[in-house]
């Protein structure tokens, strides 16, 4: 049975909420009261429950199987995160109450950016920022504000191929130049490259370490050295920062500022798209600069959150503005540190150390049939990436990724990184078990043969979701965005017509 | 370790597999000088789901929840009551644990309900086309302003100097950066907003004009006048709206003539969260401007069976896609809160969205008219729809402190909001919804009453 | 993917929970601590999680959609009810806590109690039955008590042949013989033969009304008046009562004893078969022996447990005893309390009205193409009954029935009543919406025309479910009740004969 | 209301359709004298979620909830911690909303789930089947006994005296009617059971012995002995466990030669809920006795297609089918509190539950030491689990009220549960589990020290 829209099925005198009708009063809306009708549809519970549940089922999540999406970070999100953020402590109180009735809040949030500077050996964190890309914007922001601070006005931003998309529109948005820097053909940054280019204009070199090959920098500290010594920034994106957590930190390695998702590293839920959560660890020379609101402690050991107000109270004076309303996605914050206390240290160590292991068991167990580009080079982190060489004529990645969902998988990322051709980035995360790993590399080859040998019938894949190939062209030749009441068939007669003379 | 299913054994064989006699043979290019031995000095090691809630309990328990308290704090983040379903839904493993929908054949369920949600978003705020959300309100109202930079090729924001003063300073903020130029102020302590002062700071420079609806008093602005003034000079008018359910009760920005429309959904089934994660909501009244418009976009489509599906689409304005020359740099978006207000919105529909904003008056209007007989207090706002202005013969920081102390939640002072601005230290925001009960409202005359004798 | 079980996918070094190793110490466990392994399996939660979410998506449920069983009620089960069963201070707490600790947990009871009385018009309830059949056994006991109280040994129980099972099963737990009375062509009780059989061997009749052919039983009161002048008490069973909550109250019909599912009328979630809650309401005649424990409220207004220890404060000393420990199951009073509440007295009305509507409209949409051997005779109440009559050769209506289950339904109530050949029980309840009955017609009239022209293929019936007919004659033969380590296969040498020399 | 899809508009067309003018044309059959006009006189009208949750909340806050105090109370119901993803399972629409798996094709999630029970459940008793669930410990116990007389054809069951007093009161009620014997007794108090006195009472017309393991006192009684003399007289012998956790660090029941092994399931999973619902387990040590069992048996078998799959089978003994001649008449079983417990079981596995149990014992065994410490009190037992009987110089039901004022839940006092046994006064049950912290036990023994001085 298909579902149908709420519009197809909900009526504007429906309601799922039992309110009184209020007889006209006094009313203070003046010439604005509503007059015309809106056009929502409502349902009652039941079929409100219905309806979601059944739509739900449309979905593929990390609870029904594996989700090897490279560079997302697919893991786990524990129950007890949900139960925690739930609290009414927690989900019912105000960004806005005094601060002697948000104690615990301010300790959260605390608490956690005590974490966050320990496992990254920074010196700062903003916690405000909304999203990874947010926090990445945060940090150039830091960058700009302190280069600005020092007079210095730098123009580039330097940025690997392999970079994620948000990396090159960030430092756009912030008004810099965007540069290309080549990689080698290990799949890393080429240091001699990259120090050829530096100079007087390069305000920050943005690198993903673990980069999108899922490598390792092994240059990262001569890289930040070169880059120091140029007078620029570093700025790490930290979206694959669980692939190393507890086994390095950063700041060991001259990083200056490098957003963490939450989302990913911490897991907290996707939820579809979000919300998600990129606080951003600053070097020494950067935190002067971040953003309000933050957290500090005070020499008395009590809380205080620094705002506006009282900001110069904590010496905090040079921070270069606001992200965002409030005080940041505290929703995940409780998540994400009840999953940092239940893993503890050592148990943040495991999770990079099996993330890792289980991808290098992916990359071990294909790379005899799928072109690994950089599997000669060495391990790799917490992701194996593949492309399609020898793939038959006429066969894509895109392909090969739709015929493993009828093997009942989401596929791994693909295209991405660009560097590599028809590029598959694996990434299985620390909560995959040994026969999962075993189950999905069982169904992986089984797709690679097919793509080698040329079966035409993956083309039309997949067959068995609960769609077959959308049309995107369509969608985006001529987007249908909202629903809208559908015109009557032709022939029907309009009201004026059906009851003309 | 509960959430790591690899046993010893496991990580035995799968070492041998990869060729790696330690796991730190797989840790070869981390330079050894940097490499960690053991666990980082000065951590706790891990604990039992049982101690964490425990932790994690006590730190709540530290905290004043609203509903142990007559609550009245509103100022961009509202208190309503959240039907149980919707939690229950947004629990859905299918939901929660989903990725953002880049395979769609498998990714119906979330499409879908972005479809409804981009719709239900466009009809309350009277517009043609609503994106699958954005992080809040305050960071949607930046990308209005950067849309209509974009789309009127000009570089100033003309600010309402009764815009919430947080996304004030979001906007100022990033046009620091962009090298964009915000025109803003205070605002004027006045029954009514400063219409006049407003057009008048509108030139042919002008991108957008940014109106908040009702503002951070509580105020109704006519924006037709506004969108009149601005359409006159080229300009668009952004509207900001920080509390939906009002668009039950008042007129929607799009029908009085704004081109863009943002705004914070929270109050519609999400929940106040300390103020996090929330749901920016972003909207515009002429379709022709959908490819300037920031975020995700879900259209309908069809499969290669000719069956009605969704799909993302006109990415080519995103990030992943356009790099350093995407719309915005915005990746993540608010799925999961999305969620919750499009399935809160479903169970209201429009006989209960509007039996909701008229009950949320109804109070208000209780509210004020209790609060004005207080000595020493007076009601400010000519209009208003649940939340209003009163200012206090007292210093209204110190009355919301104190007041806290007797476990009142008074509202939010001005003096939190403008700390810089001495003036506005009598004035104090209240904001009353459908969780407000009569006797909350007395208990806070009451307790003003005292305070302020 | 098919779902292996946890037995075939956990291990015994696995765990879930993270719990410390205990070093020997000293134990008081003597000569009893445990040696031997136990042979069970454990996972970690991720694996936990997406094993039991991929198994319940081999479930049809209310969620779902229509679940037209009929008898069994499957109403929308309201998510704040779930919540409210939740707080605190009904979910954690102990019931033999001091009374002073749990007089919210005792008003519940009580408002509850307060709530059924007045629906039912009856003088007492005992509130502990675990379950509908549970609460028959009470009710029946009570009757057997106030008896024996007048020396009056009667040992037959009436029950008319379309009763629920448990009817006679119960009476017949209880010592008496059970004798059937028989259904006049109305498809009710026959009164003439019932006055005829009565006597002063008849301890009781059991009644179900409405009845099981979804009929309410016009001569009630005249049954009960005839029994009651024979010296009998009426047990009405009350799994229909949401056919007439609210219009009709039991009591004013003659009723001594009925029991109530709250899991029924009262919309508490059925979870694959339980836990059920089925309090029983007494006539003032059998009150004095309803079974501990009971909450009654004292002239001061407090409300008081009566247990064992306290019963005679509240002059209830003619107890039959006690049917289970504790007080019953809290966690439906609760939801059934928080369904009631939301209802209130006119809302319960609607409910019955809406129940009874939608069964009709299904009557009257099927009765032109399905047997309705009661339809002539008026309306029928919150179900509708059909047989097979005029299914073509060799198809009946278990064929129906799995082939509704590819229309996306689940059955309904087959073979029951057993007085209608081929019966089908269609209970559509008042949670769905016209449109979802009119869907739910169109596949019913579809596999009905199927079955009625012969269309073979139905035998094979489900194609599309999670498994096709499953074989119950070989479960049966054969049972296989517990999973067991399978046995090597043939030719694996065994471990000594591996090491054997 | 939100319950009630029908709108005035679909009423109104399918009374035409049913050819009826109004809905009470439905309803002639219920004679008009009986028929109630208008909602029922002197109760509330229909009221909002939010008000609603708003009473029960204050309800719910006039209980003081375990985790808010030191907390010792176990006797047959025990306070254990449940992780959350436990109840995330057990709220998935399709578990929770399911009927009973009458339809096999489309309920292989619950029968799964229940067949993994049945295993779970038959390995910790050590027995070789189980059934899918009874309603709780003491009807299971009933049934124990009701199955015992079938099996051995005799009528008498002897009831150990330290079996749970409300599991002997069930079992005397039903008997009464069944016209079975039942030789019951009072616990003697004492270090540790009196077997020789219990082996003596069985005799040629026993059909059953029935002993609770750990017993009511928190001692363990050896059931090997008892066993060999019941099978010496062709008796069976019948395990009552109130606490499975014991289990993980005892022998199992069965091992030691019980024939039924019944008991409360509720300390795994499911929670306190003040005392339901609550989960009931059957098993039985002979496969032979499997026809004679009591409640719903799910079974593996194939389908059409040879795949694997589960059915509800051996129905011929259950009430539906068999109707006045069935085994017993239970029809409803706990299948989601089955859910619950197989779940949380999955969690602990092997590992998990015997580190569990030995942190219960670990923590009793310091609980035990430190109340021996405290003047005027006695530690009675010889062994113990995770509850043992204290005996102090007062009337310790007035001790347990007068230590809940102090916010202190010490425990279950024998007089609550022997009411009419004055020699009991003076003893107290301690049950002590993970979720007791030493801290607990410290106040614990603080506050009985101050109450004895």
């Amino acid at each position: 049975l298909e579902e149908p829209l709420i519009f197809e099925i909900g009526h504007a005198e429906t309601t799922g909420v039992d309110l009184p009708e209020i007889s006209e009063g006094r009313s203070r809306l003046g010439s604005f009261a509503r007059n015309e009708t809106i056009g929502l549809p409502g349902l009652t519970e039941p079929e409100t429950v219905r309806h979601y549940t059944r739509l739900s089922r449309q979905n593929y999540a990390i609870d029904l199987g594996l989700f090897p999406l490279g560079s997302c970070t697919m893991k786990h999100n524990p129950r007890l995160n949900e139960k925690v953020a739930r609290m009414p402590g927690f989900a019912d109180v105000h960004p806005l109450q005094p601060q002697g009735t948000v104690r615990g809040a301010l300790e959260v949030i605390n608490e956690l950016a005590e974490w966050l500077l320990k496992l990254t050996g920074m010196h700062g964190v903003a916690m405000s920022p909304k999203a990874g890309a947010h926090g990445e914007l945060c940090g150039i922001l830091c960058i700009r504000a302190a280069l600005e601070a020092r007079g210095d006005a730098r123009e580039v931003v330097l940025v690997p191929e392999s970079a994620h998309g948000t990396n090159p529109a960030t430092a756009a948005f912030a008004n810099y130049r965007v540069e290309n820097i080549p990689a080698n053909e290990d799949g890393r940054v080429d240091l001699e490259a990259l120090k050829a280019r530096l100079g007087p204009d390069v305000a920050a070199v943005m690198i993903t370490n673990p980069n999108t090959c899922g490598l390792f920098e092994r240059d990262m500290k001569a890289i930040s050295d070169a880059v120091h010594e140029a007078g620029g920034f570093v700025y790490c994106d930290g979206a694959n920062f669980n692939a190393i957590v507890g086994k390095v930190r950063p700041g060991d390695l001259g990083v200056d500022a490098m957003h963490i998702n939450l989302h990913k590293t911490f897991s907290t839920p996707h939820g579809g798209g979000g919300p998600g959560s990129g606080p951003v660890v600053l070097s020494e020379a950067l935190s002067p600069f971040g953003p309000l609101p933050f957290t500090a402690r005070t020499a008395d050991g009590v809380v205080h959150l620094a705002e506006e107000e009282n900001a110069a109270e904590f010496g905090h004076t040079q921070a270069f503005g606001r992200m965002t309303a409030f005080h940041g996605q505290m929703g995940m914050f409780t998540r994400a540190l009840s999953y940092i206390l239940s893993h503890g240290a050592d148990g943040l160590k495991q999770v990079a150390e099996d993330a890792v292991l289980n991808a290098n068991y992916i990359l071990r167990s294909l790379e005899d049939l799928l072109d690994a580009p950089f599997a000669a080079s060495g391990p790799c982190m917490h992701e194996a990436l593949f492309g399609d060489q020898g793939f038959a004529e006429g066969l894509s990645t895109l392909d090969l990724a739709k015929a493993l969902i009828d093997e009942g998988y989401h596929p791994m990322t693909m295209y991405f990184p660009l560097v590599v051709h028809g590029a598959m980035l694996v990434e299985p995360t620390e909560t995959e078990s040994k026969a999962s790993l075993d189950q999905f590399i069982a169904a992986l080859r089984g797709v690679a043969e097919r793509a080698l040998a040329g079966d035409e019938s993956m083309k039309q894949a997949p067959y068995y979701a609960p769609r077959r190939r959308l049309d995107e062209t369509q969608a985006a030749r001529k987007p249908v965005l909202a629903w809208h009441e559908p015109a009557p068939p032709a022939g029907t007669p309009t009201l004026s017509e059906q009851g003309g003379s | 370790m509960r959430y790591l299913p690899l046993t010893d054994t496991d990580r035995s064989e799968m070492l041998a597999k990869v060729g790696a006699s330690t796991i730190d043979d797989l840790f070869v290019d981390v330079p050894e000088e940097a490499r960690l031995d053991g666990p980082i000095h000065g951590l706790p090691m891990h604990a039992s789901e049982m101690a964490v809630e425990r932790h994690m309990r006590l730190l709540s328990k530290k905290n004043l929840a609203a509903a142990d308290a007559p609550f009245f704090l509103g100022a961009g983040a509202y208190r309503h009551h959240v039907p149980a379903s919707v939690d229950h839904i947004i629990q859905r493993g299918e939901f929660l644990t989903a990725y953002t929908p880049y395979q769609p054949e498998i990714a119906q369920g979330t499409l879908q309900m972005l479809f409804e949600f981009q719709t239900q978003v466009a009809k309350l705020y009277g517009c043609a086309v609503a994106n699958a959300s954005m992080y809040d309100g305050s960071t949607a109202c930046w990308e209005a302003v950067a849309m209509a930079t974009r789309v009127t090729r000009r570089n100033k924001a003309v600010l309402s100097g009764a815009l919430h003063p947080h996304y004030t300073e979001v906007v100022k903020t990033m046009a620091k950066f962009t090298g964009d130029t915000i025109a803003d102020s205070s605002p004027s302590i006045q029954p009514s907003p400063d219409n006049v002062g407003l057009i008048a700071r509108i030139d042919e420079d002008t991108a957008c004009v940014v109106v908040q609806y009702p503002d951070i008093l509580g105020r109704i602005p006519d924006l037709t006048e506004i969108a009149e003034a601005a359409h006159a000079k080229g300009a668009l008018l952004v509207a900001v709206n920080t509390e939906p359910v009002a668009l039950g009760a008042i007129k929607s920005p799009g029908e009085l003539g704004a081109d863009i429309v943002v705004g914070e959904g929270q109050a519609i089934g999400v929940g106040l969260q300390f103020g996090g994660p929330f749901l920016g909501l972003f909207a515009v009244r002429d379709p022709k401007h959908v490819r300037q418009m920031p975020g995700r976009l879900c259209g309908e489509t069809v499969d290669a069976e000719g069956k009605r599906g969704f799909v993302l689409t006109l990415s080519t304005r995103e990030q992943h896609i356009r790099r350093e020359k995407a719309t915005s740099n915005i990746c993540t978006n608010s799925g999961l809160c999305a969620l919750a207000f499009s399935v809160h919105m479903t169970l209201l529909g429009e006989k209960g969205l509007r039996r909701l904003a008229a009950e949320n008056h109804r109070l208000a209007c209780i509210a004020a008219d209790r609060l004005a007989r207080v000595p020493g207090v007076t009601v400010l706002n000519e209009l208003f729809f649940n939340e209003f202005t009163i200012r206090i013969e007292a210093d209204a920081r110190q009355v919301v402190r104190d007041l806290a102390d007797q476990g009142v939640l008074a509202g939010v002072s001005l003096g939190r909001l403008y700390p810089q601005v001495e003036e506005f230290s009598d004035s104090l925001l209240v904001a009353v919804t459908e969780t407000t009960s009569e006797e909350d409202i007395e208990t806070l005359a009451v307790a003003l009453e005292e305070a302020l004798s």
